[in-house]
């Protein structure tokens, strides 16, 4: 297999990126996600397969390989052997769930795409019922469900001996726009989140924004068009900000305090803002109309990863009872939930943002703490605004249901 | 609360002024000014051609002429402080320009919202009347923000007081009970001008005026001079060192080994707590947070780390408290003040740390001097706050311009729910019952 | 078909360890089936109806056991019959029940799996009273991490000791608190882990009693609260509140009412074995008291369950598709 | 590779324009880590369970590298083979690795750079560092700037990426640090003064005339050298024309700055961002240890990218477990913060291990303790051991109720105890199994044969206390003589400062700055020497604390004006300075006796000159006082005498003006000062005389050297030396009086004038050291 020097190929370029990815070369969800769909773009279009299952598992291999890159992202090996049961249980400081997203949803394009095509052409195999599959019927989305287990299990008509690559050839064409899809889906994401912020965002509001996020950034900037208000970035240090991806994050400038951007680029959109310190949000909290987030992951119980820092300003809304409405394109929806409810990533960075280098007594006799991530519950969180639509918390878990298979869930 | 900056060198100059109509007046001057400012920047609308630099400039100049003006003096300035300061202006100004720059809605108001947090700071201020020297310099110390800490800036003060009282001398036809006061007065409005009065000050300077105006008449000069001071003398002992001493035994006794301890920024009376604690070799570990705009959380940390064995340390920013939190088996902050409702008015973020320990349902203690205490009602930190000078907020951190304004408010409040006692001289006691503490309202003299 | 004793049939089959009530339901329904002489779909249907309605009324505590029979019954209802001769139909839906259950018994595993990532190493654990599905978890838990219990005694029936001796016999460290002690341990525990006799529409949890109070405490002192329900547990119910369960009746909690000492002690009243009035014993006691409470959803963090790990949100989904779906 | 794949590579990973190399001496070039390095090349030790060349790997490829060459030397087929296996040679990793196995009889960093050179290996520009450098600075970024520089001055060779640190920092090696003078604007690489812990270096040396052309530098005792340099392709020539190169840093480096000649210059990089330290020596392994498990050196860090690819959970207080769950944990063990714990490794009840890595396949018997201690792989420790502060090599076997002592130094396949006792500092090593003589590779002979003789003087008194099954032979306390005239950082006594298990602040780089040089500085002195002789007696808790009482070279960052000039003031190496003058000594006793031509003399003077860095005046001092005490007295003096003088300065006489730069007036006065204390003090006029007529020394020469006010012995103390200035003055002024009788009037007027245009120039280099301060501050102020 590895001889041919297309898997050779596919390997290389798998490699590569998940090696950046485990530098920590690769910088923003969304970066990520349109890093991965690349690779699988390719590797879909070298892979030779001659029944849907072939080509789900080369996919599911890759993306395996890509989510280890990030070791967080794994946790015990023994437990795949119920992987398709398993709906999803692993959290993760995973440098970035978005990944791992991408290939999922990659999946389930293809998937449905290879039911579409194969509509009529395989007469659907009569459906074996048991009370099992009853229950599991529960689940949205039965119909596909049930339909691709028998197709996994009834040998295909497509990989007929004489000519094996004809399945992948009359398939691969509609692969390709699959993965289009998603690829689209990721260009547009900003747009469509903001494209009514302005039904979020009302004349004279007070917002309160954390660090650095694209999304809501994208997401003022429209809402400005329409209204006047006023915006209050928190500092949130130590937060990366990765002001450029230039050459792959090769060259990666970050800032340590993720706010400070912020406030310029709204500012300088025209937005009236005010910049200031974390320590400061509890106090200025009473005159805040809305705290909008970003999110780095959405995760399957409606909790989410965001930047440290979203955890104190969610719970201090909370005391003033003001509502809390985060910002995330879909492919941040992951289905997975966070083990131990414990402090929010197991993502922790490195002690310089926090404490010089340079202080040199010091270093060797303090431990610094430098998380990347809060782990935000869903009972402080009021609203999903995503580019398919506003969800409260509650729904995330059938949009995740929707969204991906359940045997993905664990690559 | 904060007498708006009216600057120039620290020539002495001669109109005195009460500090009891300050207020007031510190006021009118803002609306004053605003609208100057507001009038420069409309200007710049007009003539929009140069950019925000130019206009939040000559608006600067504006909304500084304004004070010259008022305050005939020259613009020499300690040139240490000049620059942070300046570029400070041209925030306070732009914060009004850009309030001037679209009159109709929200920004304004978005900015007016802000304003009551006045206009910094500068050093070096102006001098009116004939002011102590001690007083001077004390007050640059301030501003400069060199004696910082409700503490520190009382004990401060009271002593410049005694050199102050020391020196004075009784005008003819005056009686020193009487004239004392009126001759303080200014000294005091001095300092206020230097960095708004911290309760500790107004409580310790109530008691002054109360024994001043006690003290008898026919008690030669030198004599009431010097029973003044010695009554100061002992308000210091009696009201903070001792006060601190028995705070010290009572908090540690609540340290027991392998307990963690988290504090937040610097408090002087935490970190005596957690010196002696480790001097009585218990065995426990302390957690420092610490923000912007002061990052004095450092200072502590080097405290703590230069005692042999070094005490066993965390550093951590404030947006780190939800991975510690779980972790932490007490929490110890200090405060600035101590208010009617129970509610503690303290470095900015300490309330959070507070929120977020109670979810955990960790203890929070706030160690604190009955003399803090201030018989007013804060039900939030927005109403009466104080901006860090801009001199600490880093150069990597954007200039404000007339959109962008830069706020670092120094103090925010704890409400009572999140406190679970308050250590006094008197005891440990919930927060709300303070006001029931005679000593609290100086029902006792001096 | 009378000569069918369904109830026995279930008693019997409880003997087995391995197999919890739902499972002996449809196992014994499976069993009524093969006696079953009825003739069409419709018949049978009714026969099974009846069947499980005995054994809701016989068995102490039916909850859980409905939940099998309704899922049984449900399954067979919507079972696609062609018009092919009924005896076949009927083989094939006892060859499916005996199928599911064996089926089902490896749930339990699965679930354990699930639930191993959530805990922790060195984490502290707090579990109420009895249940297969948590001992499975924490066996498997203690097999790679180093766990520690908290075992509610769990009264009446003090279920919980018997946790407690099975988890020190592999050498867990555990401990028993009083059921009055929870809220005083809560702080030292990292996450609560119940069982459940069923897991009802609003995706709130059915459990042995005191469940519910140590939900809340939970919450209180926010420590994530976890179940573990078999998907057969899934039981198509809404309470509404404590006393909407089916298991209430009027008894429970009733107030005996204070007699003036003279008074004979002959009475018909619950307590008429006691020598002295005013002395309370234990089962008198219980038998005042309900076996199983009814945990708001909002209270629970998580449900682990052979088809995942799903919040209640996510567990109602599952019932609506089962039976409204 | 497919070409369709390395398109998509190309795409992927947006490569710059050409091939970022890089060359890393996989050799340590010292015995720092013997006995662990007896059997395996430093570069292979594992740091928190990955070898040091993986950690260098995963480094360069962080910062971009696309192309390493590996030089090693010792045990290169291990290296080699091991780069073979690991992941950087499987497709996809992106980076292009050569081992190159360069000859047994390269000694040095230097030689390994002519070996380069003459291989040709690097095409262009090319990063240059050390098979044990942890970092994660972006190195592709140095390089931007480096190219950057070039496009403008081709002079530009090298730049060396130095980390800013506390002066106190762990990572800081104490016994082996250095000062940069750096050009605040252009950030350039004025000087370079390597620091030692013994002999204590206490003052730093700054060429005056680098402040005289630079309006502002910086003198920094707080950076981490990383040993990371971008180097351009001159760079390995340069090494290839100056044989003598040996240390980078210390020959090169400080050669190409002080070198009147080759007209380059080296310019620093001082990392904001980022990490980066190296391995050198174990007390920087200890440190750089706790960086990693403190994640200084993000995202390079155990549970995130650690380079063997193991994966490891990563817990609150920086504690790592591998994660694939066949970590066996006790449930009384107590893991303390910032620790590692490889795979499979078990850790039985009640075992303490606080800030310690434990690598993989390890037991750790109940009861144990492991303080700060590098366990590595497949190594077992009984019950009821304790370790401190110690490094235990793979395989290791200790057994039951052993202790070893702080900054020992077990090496693979140890077996000790039961009951064993190691001191501090011990050092252990495998008794060599007659088998594994075979298989030994040749280059390790000289290994060999040092071990053997180890293995010939074991006491067994020492044997003794390693219990009864113990197969192990200990190393000398005291480092074999050969170590002994390894001069510069190789001593033995610095090494001390190098080991692990040292308090991490010692006070040996402690410097001062002498106040314009009176005596209150010798007291400073002696005061020095008292402190690190009494470092000698290992005590490494007391220096901790001891240290309060020294001032450490302050960051010129916080060097205000007048501390750069005291800088200047000190600016004489009183150390390195005797060393010098004894070597010249020498040299030119043999010199003398085997009457060598002068040139050769000279030569090896030049040489001497430029291997310790010492001004001319030095050189000319030691060899005027050494032509003069060749003089032999003759008694009665006369006519035999003179003729001895003439003899002697007749032969060696042109050797004065050989040793580089004729300056007849110093000449003068250096004879003056030397007789002015030596019994040959009444030889001096005829001594003068003689170098007249050897036309060493001129009228004119002799004329400024008595327009001297110094030559009168002026700012001298009275006592026996200026009683003798004086003489030898006055004899001069008799001199000069004869001389003038011959010479007309006109002429000497002239002359009288433009000597004293000339001495204002001069004088400079003719003043004495105290009078030097402060002359040189006022030209300081001047340019300030």
């Amino acid at each position: 297999m590895a001889s041919d020097p297309q898997m050779l190929a596919n390997q290389r370029i798998v490699e590569d990126l998940a090696s950046r990815l485990r530098r920590r070369q690769v910088v923003g969800s969304r970066q990520a996600a349109l890093e991965t769909l690349l690779v699988l773009r390719q590797v879909v279009s070298r892979a030779r397969f001659s029944n849907v299952d072939q080509l789900v598992d080369v996919i599911r291999s890759v993306g395996r390989r890509l989510v280890d890159a990030q070791p967080k992202g794994r946790a015990h090996s023994f437990l795949y052997e119920y992987a398709d049961f398993n709906h999803g249980s692993f959290i993760t400081g995973t440098s970035e769930h978005s990944v791992g997203n991408t290939v999922r949803k990659v999946l389930h394009h293809i998937r449905e795409e290879y039911h579409t095509a194969t509509e009529g052409s395989t007469p659907a195999p009569a459906p074996t019922f048991s009370i099992a599959k009853f229950v599991s019927q529960g689940q949205p989305r039965k119909q596909q469900t049930v339909q691709k287990n028998d197709a996994a299990k009834v040998p295909l008509k497509e990989n007929d001996p004489d000519d094996p690559d004809s399945f992948a050839r009359t398939l691969k064409p509609v692969l390709m726009e699959a993965i289009q899809d998603v690829f689209d889906e990721l260009e547009t994401v900003y747009d469509n989140i903001s494209k009514n912020a302005k039904d979020h965002i009302h004349s004279d509001e007070i917002i309160l924004t954390l660090g650095k996020s694209k999304t809501v950034e994208s997401f003022l900037k429209a809402a400005a068009h329409h209204r006047n208000y006023t915006v209050i970035v928190a500092e949130t240090a130590p937060s990366f900000v990765f002001s450029s991806f230039h050459d792959h994050g090769l060259t990666r400038h970050f800032t340590r305090y993720g706010g400070r951007e912020m406030a310029k680029s709204l500012s300088s959109a025209g937005i009236s803002t005010f910049l200031v310190p974390d320590s400061s949000i509890y106090a200025l909290m009473s005159r805040v109309n809305k705290v909008i987030l970003g999110a780095h992951a959405i995760l399957a119980n409606g909790g989410m990863f965001a930047t440290s820092g979203a955890l104190l300003a969610a719970t201090a809304a909370r005391a003033y009872s003001t509502p809390v409405v985060v910002c995330a394109g879909q492919f941040k929806l992951t289905p997975l939930w966070n083990l131990y409810h414990e402090y929010g990533a197991l993502d922790f960075g490195d002690p310089s943002s926090v404490l010089g280098f340079e202080e040199g007594d010091l270093v060797d006799k303090v431990d610094v703490v430098n998380p990347y991530y809060d782990y935000v519950q869903p009972e402080l969180l009021d609203a999903f605004i995503t580019n398919y639509g506003d969800h409260p918390p509650s729904s995330i878990y059938r949009l995740l249901k929707e969204t991906y298979d359940d045997e993905d869930n664990e690559l | 609360m904060s007498e708006p900056s009216k600057d120039g060198p620290p020539t002495p100059l001669s109109s005195s002024q009460p500090s009891q109509k300050s207020m007031t007046k510190a006021e009118r001057r803002e609306l004053q000014e605003r609208q100057r400012a507001a009038k420069a920047a409309q200007k710049q609308q007009q003539g929009q051609g140069q950019g925000q630099a130019s206009s939040s400039a000559s608006s600067r100049s504006k909304a500084q002429g304004a004070p010259q003006k008022k305050s005939e003096s020259g613009r020499p300035r300690a040139s240490s402080s000049a620059a942070p300061t300046s570029s400070r202006d041209v925030g306070g100004a732009a914060r009004d320009g850009s309030g001037g720059i679209d009159s109709e809605g929200p920004k304004t108001r978005g900015l007016r919202i802000f304003s009551h947090f006045g206009l910094p700071k500068t050093s070096g201020h102006q001098v009116k009347g004939d002011i102590h020297p001690a007083i001077i310099r004390l007050g640059l110390q301030f501003s400069e923000f060199k004696i910082c800490g409700a503490n520190a800036r009382c004990i401060a003060m009271l002593t410049a007081f005694k050199t102050v009282i020391q020196d004075y001398t009784t005008p003819a036809h005056n009686t020193l009970s009487r004239h004392l006061m009126t001759y303080l007065s200014p000294q005091i409005s001095h300092l206020v001008a230097a960095r708004p009065m911290s309760v500790t000050m107004g409580n310790a300077i109530r008691q002054l005026k109360l024994e001043i105006s006690g003290s008898d008449i026919d008690l030669p000069e030198q004599d009431a001079k010097d029973a003044l001071c010695h009554i100061i003398d002992n308000y210091i002992r009696d009201r903070i060192i001792i006060a601190d001493e028995v705070i010290e035994d009572l908090a540690v006794k609540k340290i027991k080994d392998g307990d963690v301890v988290m504090t937040y920024a610097r408090s002087s009376l935490v970190e005596k707590i957690l010196i002696r604690a480790h001097a009585l070799n218990k065995r426990f570990s302390v957690i420092v947070l610490d923000s912007r705009p002061l990052l004095e959380g450092k200072t502590l940390l080097r405290t703590l780390t230069s005692t042999t064995p070094p005490i066993s340390c965390t550093y951590a920013l404030l947006p780190a408290l939800p991975s510690l939190i779980k972790e932490v088996s007490v929490v110890l902050v200090g405060a600035h003040s101590l208010h009617t409702n129970g509610s503690v008015y303290s470095r900015a973020g300490t309330a959070m740390v507070a929120m977020l320990a109670k979810e955990h349902s960790v203890p929070v203690m706030v160690c604190c001097e009955t003399y803090k205490f201030s018989e007013s009602i804060m039900l939030d930190a927005f109403g009466k706050n104080e901006l860090a000078p801009l001199k600490f907020s880093p150069p990597e951190a954007p200039k404000p311009h007339s959109n962008l304004e830069v706020l670092d408010p120094l103090y925010d409040s704890t409400p009572p729910t999140c406190i679970t006692a308050v250590v006094t001289e008197v005891g440990l006691i919930p927060p709300t019952s303070i006001s029931s503490i005679p000593l609290a309202l100086g029902k006792t003299s001096l | 078909m009378s000569d069918f004793e369904i109830f026995e049939t279930y008693q019997r089959l409880l003997k087995n360890e391995e197999l919890s009530t739902p499972l002996a339901a449809i196992l014994a329904l499976t069993e009524m089936i093969e006696q079953s002489r009825a003739g069409t779909m419709f018949e049978l249907v009714k026969e099974l109806k009846d069947g499980a309605e005995e054994l809701n009324l016989k068995s102490p505590n039916p909850i859980s056991l409905n939940a099998g029979c309704e899922l049984f019954i449900e399954f067979i209802t919507l079972f696609p019959h062609p018009s092919a001769n009924f005896s076949e139909l009927k083989t094939e839906l006892i060859r499916q029940g005996q199928q599911y259950v064996v089926e089902a018994l490896t749930y339990r595993k699965k679930i354990a799996e699930l639930a191993f990532d959530f805990i922790k190493d060195d984490s502290v654990i707090l579990t109420h009273s009895y249940s297969r599905v948590v001992m499975q978890t924490l066996l498997m838990a203690h097999r790679r991490k180093r766990i520690s219990v908290f075992v509610t005694e769990a009264r009446p029936r003090g279920l919980g000791i018997k946790t407690a001796e099975k988890l020190r016999a592999v050498g867990i460290p555990c401990s028993v608190v009083l059921d009055s002690a929870v809220a005083y341990a809560i702080d030292k525990v990292d996450f609560v882990l119940v069982g459940s006799e069923a897991v009802v529409e609003s995706g709130g949890l059915i459990n042995a009693v005191g469940s519910n109070q140590i939900a809340i405490i939970a919450k209180a002192a926010n420590k994530p609260f976890y179940a573990l329900a078999e998907s057969y547990k899934f039981h198509r119910l809404f309470p509404l509140s404590q006393y909407d369960l089916p298991s209430h009746n009027p008894k429970l909690l009733s107030f005996t009412q204070p007699r003036p000492p003279g008074m004979s002690l002959k009475t018909q009243s619950n307590n008429a074995s006691e020598v002295n009035p005013h002395q309370i014993n234990q089962e008198q006691i219980a038998q005042n008291n309900p076996d199983v409470d009814y945990t708001r959803p909002d209270l629970i963090s998580l449900v682990f369950s052979d088809v995942g790990s799903l919040t209640p949100e996510g567990v109602s989904q599952y019932l609506v598709g089962m039976f409204a779906g | 590779m497919a070409p369709k794949s390395s398109a998509g590579k190309e795409k992927l990973l947006g490569d710059e324009d050409e091939v970022l190399q890089a060359v890393i001496l996989a050799d340590s070039f010292n015995k720092r880590f013997r006995p662990l390095t007896t059997r395996k090349p430093r570069c292979l030790l594992p740091i928190c369970n990955a070898p040091l060349l993986d950690w260098t790997f995963e480094s360069l490829a962080l910062a971009g590298v696309q192309e390493i060459f590996v030089i090693c030397r010792s045990h290169a087929e291990q290296v080699k083979s091991t780069i073979a296996e690991s992941r950087w040679s499987k497709p996809g990793s992106g980076i292009k690795i050569m081992p190159i196995m360069t000859a047994k009889e390269t000694f040095s960093p230097g030689d390994a750079m002519r070996d380069i050179y003459t291989r040709g290996l690097v095409t262009g520009d090319f990063v240059l560092v050390m098979g044990d450098l942890v970092s994660n600075v972006k190195i592709n970024e140095v390089v931007k700037a480096h190219k950057e520089r070039r496009k403008t001055n081709k002079d530009a060779i090298m730049t060396m990426v130095v980390k800013e640190s506390g002066s106190r920092h762990r990572t800081r090696p104490t016994g082996n640090s250095s000062v940069f003078v750096i050009d605040s604007e252009t950030s350039e690489c004025l000087h370079y003064e390597p620091v030692m812990g013994y002999p204590p270096t206490k003052v730093a040396g700054i060429p005056r005339e680098i402040l005289a052309e630079h309006p502002e530098v910086e003198i920094r005792n707080d950076l981490i050298d990383c040993s990371i340099d971008i180097c351009s392709v001159e760079v390995p020539s340069l090494f290839q024309d100056n044989f003598d190169y040996l240390d980078i840093r210390r020959d090169f480096v400080h050669g190409v700055l002080t070198s009147d000649l080759l007209m380059k210059n080296i310019y620093c990089y001082v990392a904001k961002e980022g990490y980066a330290a190296r391995v050198q020596d174990t007390k920087s392994y200890q440190s750089i240890s706790k960086d990693i498990l403190s994640r200084w050196t993000f995202p390079l860090v155990p549970d995130n990218n650690h380079p063997a690819g193991d994966v490891y959970e990563h817990r609150r207080g920086n504690k790592y477990i591998a994660k694939d769950g066949s970590v066996v944990l006790a449930r009384t063990s107590r893991i303390g913060n910032n620790c590692l714990i490889g795979p499979s490794t078990q850790v039985s009840e009640d075992v303490q291990i606080t800030s310690s890595v434990i690598g993989r396949n390890c037991v750790i018997g109940s009861g144990s303790i492991i303080d700060n201690s590098y366990i590595f792989d497949g190594t077992i420790i009984g019950a009821g051991c304790v370790v401190e502060h110690s490094i235990v090599g793979a395989g290791v076997e200790i057994r039951e109720n052993s202790r070893v002592g702080k900054g020992c130094l077990v090496g693979d396949g140890v077996v000790i105890g039961p009951e064993a006792v190691l001191e501090r500092f011990e050092k252990l090593s495998k008794k060599r199994e007659t088998g594994d003589d075979g298989e030994q590779e040749d280059e390790e002979e000289d290994v060999d044969s040092e071990e053997e003789e180890i293995e010939a003087n074991q006491e067994d008194s020492i044997k003794a206390q390693l219990g009864s099954d113990c197969n192990a032979i200990v190393w000398p306390r005291e480092a074999p003589d050969e170590d002994e005239d390894e001069e510069g950082v190789e001593n033995y006594k610095n090494q001390r400062f190098l080991r692990l298990g040292l308090a991490f602040s010692t006070p040996s780089t402690s410097f001062f700055f002498c106040a314009t040089g009176d005596d209150a500085s010798d007291l400073e002195f002696t005061d020095e020497g008292s402190l690190s002789s009494d470092e000698d007696s290992d005590s490494s808790d007391e220096d901790s604390d001891s240290d309060a009482n020294f001032t450490t070279l302050p960051t010129s960052s916080a060097t205000s004006l007048t501390l750069e000039n005291s800088t200047i003031v000190a600016a004489s190496d009183a150390v390195a300075e005797s060393e010098f003058r004894a070597e010249v000594e020498q040299s030119l006793e043999r010199a003398f006796a085997e009457g060598h031509s002068v040139d050769n003399a000279a030569v090896e003077l030049k040489t001497l000159r430029m291997a310790s860095n010492v001004p001319l005046s030095r050189v000319r001092e030691s060899v005027v006082s050494a032509i003069v005490e060749k003089i032999q007295i003759v008694e009665g003096g006369g006519v035999p005498q003179r003729q001895e003088i003439a003899k002697v300065i007749n032969r060696w006489g042109p050797l004065i003006d050989k040793i580089g730069g004729v300056d007849a007036v110093e000449t003068v006065s250096i004879l003056q000062t030397h007789c002015a204390t030596s019994e040959r003090l009444p030889l001096f006029a005829q001594i003068l005389v003689a170098l007249y007529q050897a036309d060493i020394v001129e009228e004119v020469d002799m004329r400024r050297w008595h327009a001297l006010p110094s030559s009168k012995g002026a700012g001298e103390e009275p006592g026996p030396r200026r009683d003798g200035m004086k003489k030898c003055w006055d004899v001069g002024a008799a001199l000069l009086e004869q001389l003038s009788q011959q010479e007309s009037d006109s002429d000497e007027d002239s002359e009288g004038d433009d000597d004293d245009g000339d001495d204002d120039e001069e004088e400079e280099d003719e003043e004495e050291e105290l009078r030097r301060g402060p002359r040189r501050i006022e030209q300081l102020s001047i340019i300030k």
